[in-house]
């Protein structure tokens, strides 16, 4: 028995693999559709941000991440972009990190055609720089004498929106949406130095790390990992990747919990034995 | 005929401009009456970079309902509408500026004024054309009880300061720390500073000693920082006394690197401690063992060796990202004591769950420090430790303060809060 | 480039790399060691471009030529000395001048620590101070779920606190507030763990999807041809090594 | 020699770090003028940090060619990995689209890049689930209360965990969302807080000790 026992807690990791291999990828072909019904108070509180800026104002979008935290982040990015222009709200969208280039290129040539948006009037996209911390800096003052050009390498003066654009007290707010410590950047040399509001968007990872800046209100709201991506996607009511992604994980998650109960129960079993 | 046309367009003008400017002509039959503001001025806002004003005047209880119209001019000539506000829109505690700049409880109308958007002036210009400051005229028209009233006109600058008198309060904080950061240096550099024993480091020995027991070997992983990161060094004390204590037991041990300089530093380190423990015949040169400088190639290769050697224990201490959870989960496979020690948050759960004991963030430090008495070590810690006696000291002392404040005076809580709020 | 031919091939090409990755699940195997390879050379490579495309070009270059177009020697020094700054950090590989790359880094260093001092503290240290006091200045007006709140903030702030303190040895009180701390501790850590879970798994949801996409008709059935080809290597190289120790012996 | 190789770029940090300090603490225009120069210096800069890895990464793969070490063969494949993006960069001139359509970087991002990098940090779900199953041990109390939390932050992220939780503890009023948000904003805030403090104290003292010249770990060997 004791012996059979420690077998099954050495199995072979393989056979654990193939289980969550299948748990994830029959949900992706056959959806369980279980719709996810609450939504947490910082999801809301980005949400109600968006929501409740004047028509025509201007946020920055920071999006910080690379195909490794695509799958958590690229949802909210989308949905928070959908959600400005739905508003009317005008966007700057930049990027301190090297790899999101495709993916912003991505963005930008999907979800602005849907709601008829210009570039260069609605929206512009500045290039990457190898410093955020020169850039946060140094846009509290002008913003056009360190991005002067914008991806297009076309001066970011001649575009309509940026004409009255000069630092962050012409931006309603700043979101951040990234997988690295950026958001803590916007947060300590932005949002407490110059008093601008900080949104994040964050992987499930880091979120739970930025409690003590949500409670404080250095953050005016936060969406978390795939969860709050479909959180939000449920408050503009435009279901992607967010909502099929969080349904697909479902039997996962079960598959952890049950795997660490039963080995628990195996190993009291073991030590009464 | 040109004529006629000319009189009726002087007559649809007229009546326009008369539609148009209703309500002004209105005022102006009301005649405007002259009033005296008390103290009534404008003043340069303090800390700022040279663009806004503060205006400021006696509330007047009589003005209760009353609306006021603050209006800027360059010349007292011709003026700008720089804002219109009720009575108690306009109050002293308005202005976001601490209370050891700006007295909040005064019974004054105030109303900080920028006065690029008042003027609509482009920022550059402005400070290049103004290097001295910007005179601005303010007057104020009150208007209640169907009257208009217009005050006497004050002159004021705006002028750019050279102090963030708002943000004393940091600036305090940065010298406090850096004094006592000093004092301690000094300190530290002259006799032992104390460091209370942690309590992981006696699982060491439990470790060293179950190994010997068993005749199995230990393996130490530095984790994957640099030399430079403060966890590393912590490791590298750390992997010097574990050495000692395996030499002084005749135990074998196996330290894998990720990094070539902490390789190079720990070959050192456990060189000496062999040596210091009397043993430097039984060190062998292939304790250390570089692997490779890629974090996953270095995981499976850590993996392997742990699989092979089967270890009596383990030891993971330093930086560590999500390889924590190949290795933590290997060794406890193979049923080795573990003790696991980094900075890193989002790995100790993971450490936590797998290993015996963990040494949580700052008390990795500690360890380190509390092995090798290093003096630069020793005083980062003790600095760490003083600013956490003043967190503690302050949140439990104000927080005391604030509840019986805001039984009996609010102000003095405004006060309070002050002291920490950043600017 | 967008042609089907490119889409179907990019189809082949994604979907390959990720399979020769997982399959350092199965073993170590040759396919996941030139995957991971390619990473290393792909991944430097992104950046490098990325840094010559949009910094080097349009903030030393462009600057630089138009300036000196114009002979105007102030912009052409500012631009020269950070490019001379730079350059020297490069010096860190040839042992014998390698001290000419401090004069880089001291720049670099000193610049961030100066930026990092004071926001530091007031975003980490005095905020927090003000989080954990502020509910107190109104307590008596907030409900009282926000109460017991505030409490718990303070006390299990503070008790970490305790926990982490070296100076006093950790005897009576002391020891019994820093175990109160330590549960605290543990909440967050526990946090941490099930959103790392999360996490983790939509990033494996992430290649799934795509691996399930390319598995369709319109990209030819990338996914499905690779993963039979991964089979039929590990298959061939079980058979031949079983052989092999066969012929042993 | 020793003037150039140590005291001047003592003085550099010194400097730099003091006048940016000071800059926080400035609010005329001529402290904006610092920042906006020293910015744009330490963008320049901070490019040319990048040629360091390169250059390490290069060179130790030469090495491994040039010695016939135990599998020089891959490392031809960092090479030939560097020489694909940037070949197709400057095909495409630094741009990932053009006129809506990709260009030979953008279709190298897609397809190389992307799934490259996000396939290796994939790997690791597969890891938590045998952790999961074979090394999440709960030894005692402060362990069990790390599961619990784990266990309701799971629960609370899934769809099935919110069915699951008001079939079993409907009754309680509460919502598993409500309490995944309240372990998250309040008793976790405070773990984190506590962990903060000290961290953010200590990288003061780092700051103070690199501008003051007393850490130099960062200028390689004296």
């Amino acid at each position: 028995m004791k012996e059979k026992l420690n077998k099954i807690l050495k199995l072979d990791r393989r056979y654990l693999f193939v289980l969550l291999t299948l748990s994830i990828v029959i949900p992706i072909i056959k959806p369980i559709g279980i719709p996810s019904k609450s939504i947490s108070t910082s999801v809301k509180d980005t949400y109600n941000f968006i929501e409740n800026l004047p028509e025509g104002s201007t946020i920055i979008l920071s999006l910080d991440y690379d195909p490794s935290t695509a799958p958590e982040l690229h949802p909210m990015a989308s949905a928070v972009l959908k959600h400005a222009f739905k508003k009317n709200i005008k966007v700057i969208i930049l990027t301190f990190i090297a790899g999101s280039g495709g993916l912003i290129d991505e963005l930008v040539r999907t979800i602005p055609p849907q709601y008829s948006k210009e570039y260069g009037k609605d929206y512009v996209v500045l290039p990457y720089m190898a410093n955020p911390l020169a850039a946060l800096t140094q846009m509290a003052s002008d913003i056009h004498s360190f991005y002067d050009k914008d991806i297009n390498n076309k001066p970011l003066k001649d575009y309509e929106m940026m004409k009255n654009i000069k630092n962050y007290k012409d931006v309603a707010g700043v979101i951040g949406i990234t997988g690295t410590a950026l958001l803590d950047y916007w947060v300590v040399y932005v949002g407490d130095k110059y008093g601008v509001p900080i949104l994040g968007g964050v992987t499930a990872i880091s979120q739970v790390g930025y409690g003590p800046y949500l409670q404080k209100k250095q953050l005016k709201g936060l969406i978390g990992g795939m969860k709050g991506a479909a959180e939000y996607e449920k408050l503009i009511s435009q279901p992607w990747k967010g909502t099929s992604g969080i349904d697909a994980l479902n039997i996962a998650h079960i598959l952890v919990i049950v795997f660490i109960i039963f080995s628990n129960i195996v190993l009291l079993i073991l030590k009464f034995l | 005929m040109n004529r006629k046309f000319l009189l009726a367009s002087v007559i649809i003008l007229s009546l326009g401009i008369d539609a148009f400017s209703n309500k002004s002509k209105d005022s102006i039959k009301q005649n405007i009456e002259k009033i005296e503001l008390k103290n009534l001025s404008v003043v340069d806002y303090p800390s700022d970079k040279g663009n806004s004003i503060i205006l400021y005047f006696d509330k007047d209880e009589k003005q209760k309902n009353f609306q006021y119209e603050i209006y800027l001019s360059t010349d007292s000539a011709n003026w700008i509408k720089a804002k219109q506000a009720k009575y108690d829109e306009l109050s002293a505690s308005n202005i976001e500026i601490p209370f050891w700049m700006w007295n909040k409880k005064r019974n004054i109308n105030a109303l900080a004024i920028d006065v690029t958007k008042v003027f609509s002036l482009q920022e550059d210009d402005y400070f290049k054309q103004n290097p001295k400051g910007f005179s601005v005229y303010a007057k104020v028209i009150a208007i209640g009880d169907n009257k208009k009233y217009e005050s006497q006109i004050v002159k004021g600058i705006a002028k750019a300061n050279w102090f963030r008198i708002d943000r004393l309060n940091n600036l305090v904080l940065v010298l406090i720390i850096s004094i006592v950061f000093f004092i301690i240096v000094s300190r530290a550099k002259k006799r032992e500073l104390f460091i209370r024993k942690i309590a992981g480091l006696e699982a060491i020995d439990e470790a060293v000693g179950r190994a010997t027991e068993m005749g199995k070997p230990v393996v130490y992983i530095p984790g994957i920082g640099s030399m430079s990161g403060i966890s590393t060094i912590a490791s590298i004390f750390i992997l010097g006394e574990v050495g000692k204590k395996i030499a002084q037991y005749d135990a074998t041990l196996k330290v894998p690197h990720y990094d070539p300089i902490v390789f190079t530093v720990a070959k050192e380190t456990v060189k000496q401690s062999y040596i210091e423990a009397g043993r430097p015949d039984s060190y062998r040169e292939d304790i250390n063992v570089y692997i490779t400088t890629d974090q996953f190639a270095y995981a499976a290769a850590v993996d392997g060796i742990i699989t092979r050697e089967k270890p009596a224990a383990c030891f993971y201490m330093g930086y560590f990202m999500a390889e924590s959870l190949l290795l933590a989960e290997v060794g406890a496979g193979v049923g080795a004591i573990q003790i696991a020690g980094t900075d890193v948050d989002s790995q100790l759960p993971f450490f936590f769950t797998a290993c015996d004991y963990t040494l949580i963030g700052e008390e990795l430090y500690a360890a380190g420090a509390y092995l090798s008495k290093e003096p630069m070590l020793v005083s980062a810690l003790k600095v760490q430790d003083f600013g956490k006696f003043l967190f503690i000291t302050f949140a439990i002392g104000f927080s005391i303060l604030l509840l019986i404040f805001s039984k009996i005076e609010t102000s003095y809580a405004e006060k309070l809060l002050d002291i920490f709020r950043v600017r | 480039m967008d042609t089907q031919v490119s889409v179907i091939l990019g189809a082949f090409v994604a979907s390959g790399l990720t399979l020769f990755i997982f399959s350092f699940l199965y073993k170590d195997n040759p396919f996941f060691k030139i995957a991971e390879h390619l990473y290393m050379g792909v991944g430097l490579a992104w950046h490098i471009q990325l840094t010559i495309y949009k910094v080097i070009i349009p903030k030393v270059w462009e600057p630089l030529k138009l300036a000196w177009q114009n002979g105007d020697t102030f912009t052409v020094w500012m631009t020269i000395i950070p490019t001379v700054l730079g350059i020297t950090l490069v010096t860190q590989f040839i042992p014998k001048i390698s001290w000419i790359s401090r004069y880089g880094f001291t720049f670099l260093m000193g610049y961030a620590a100066g930026l990092a001092l004071p926001a530091g503290l007031a975003t980490d240290f005095s905020n927090q101070i003000l989080g954990t006091i502020e509910p107190f200045a109104n307590f008596f007006s907030l409900s009282l779920g926000r109460m017991i709140n505030a409490v718990i903030i303070l006390i299990g702030t503070v008790s970490v606190l305790f926990y982490f303190f070296f100076s006093v040895e950790h005897k009576g009180v002391v020891k019994k507030i820093s175990n109160f701390g330590i549960y605290f501790l543990m909440i967050y850590f526990g946090a941490s763990f099930g959103n790392t879970v999360m996490a983790r798994f939509s990033l494996l949801y992430g290649r799934f999807d795509l691996l399930v996409r390319y598995s369709q008709k319109e990209y030819f059935y990338a996914t499905n041809w690779i993963i039979v080809g991964l089979l039929i290597y590990f298959i061939a190289e079980k058979i031949i090594t079983n052989k092999l120790l066969k012929a042993r012996s | 020699m020793n003037i150039i190789k140590k005291y001047i770029p003592l003085t550099i940090v010194f400097i730099f770090g003091i006048i940016t300090l000071a800059s926080y603490y400035v609010p005329h225009r001529a402290s904006d003028e610092y920042l906006e120069w020293i910015n744009k210096w330490e963008n320049i800069v901070s490019a040319f940090a990048l040629f360091l890895g390169m250059i390490s990464l290069f060179y130790s793969h030469y090495k491994k060619i040039q010695r016939k070490v135990d599998g020089w063969g891959y490392s031809l494949f960092v090479y030939i990995g560097f020489f694909i993006i940037m070949g197709a960069a400057i095909l495409s001139k630094g741009n990932i689209s053009k006129e809506g359509k990709l260009t030979y970087l953008g279709w190298s991002f897609n397809n190389i890049f992307n799934p490259l990098s996000a396939t290796m940090f994939s790997v690791l779900a597969f890891f938590i689930i045998s952790t999961a199953y074979r090394s999440f041990k709960i030894k005692s109390f402060a362990a069990f209360l790390l599961f619990i939390c784990g266990l309701i932050l799971m629960l609370g992220n899934i769809p099935l965990g919110e069915i699951i939780w008001d079939k079993v503890f409907g009754w309680t009023k509460l919502t598993i969302g409500e309490i995944k948000d309240w372990i998250i904003s309040v008793p976790s805030t405070a773990g984190r807080r506590g962990i903060m403090i000290g961290i953010a104290i200590g990288a003061a003292v780092t700051s103070l000790k690199i501008i003051f010249g007393i850490e130099r770990g960062y200028m390689g060997k004296e």
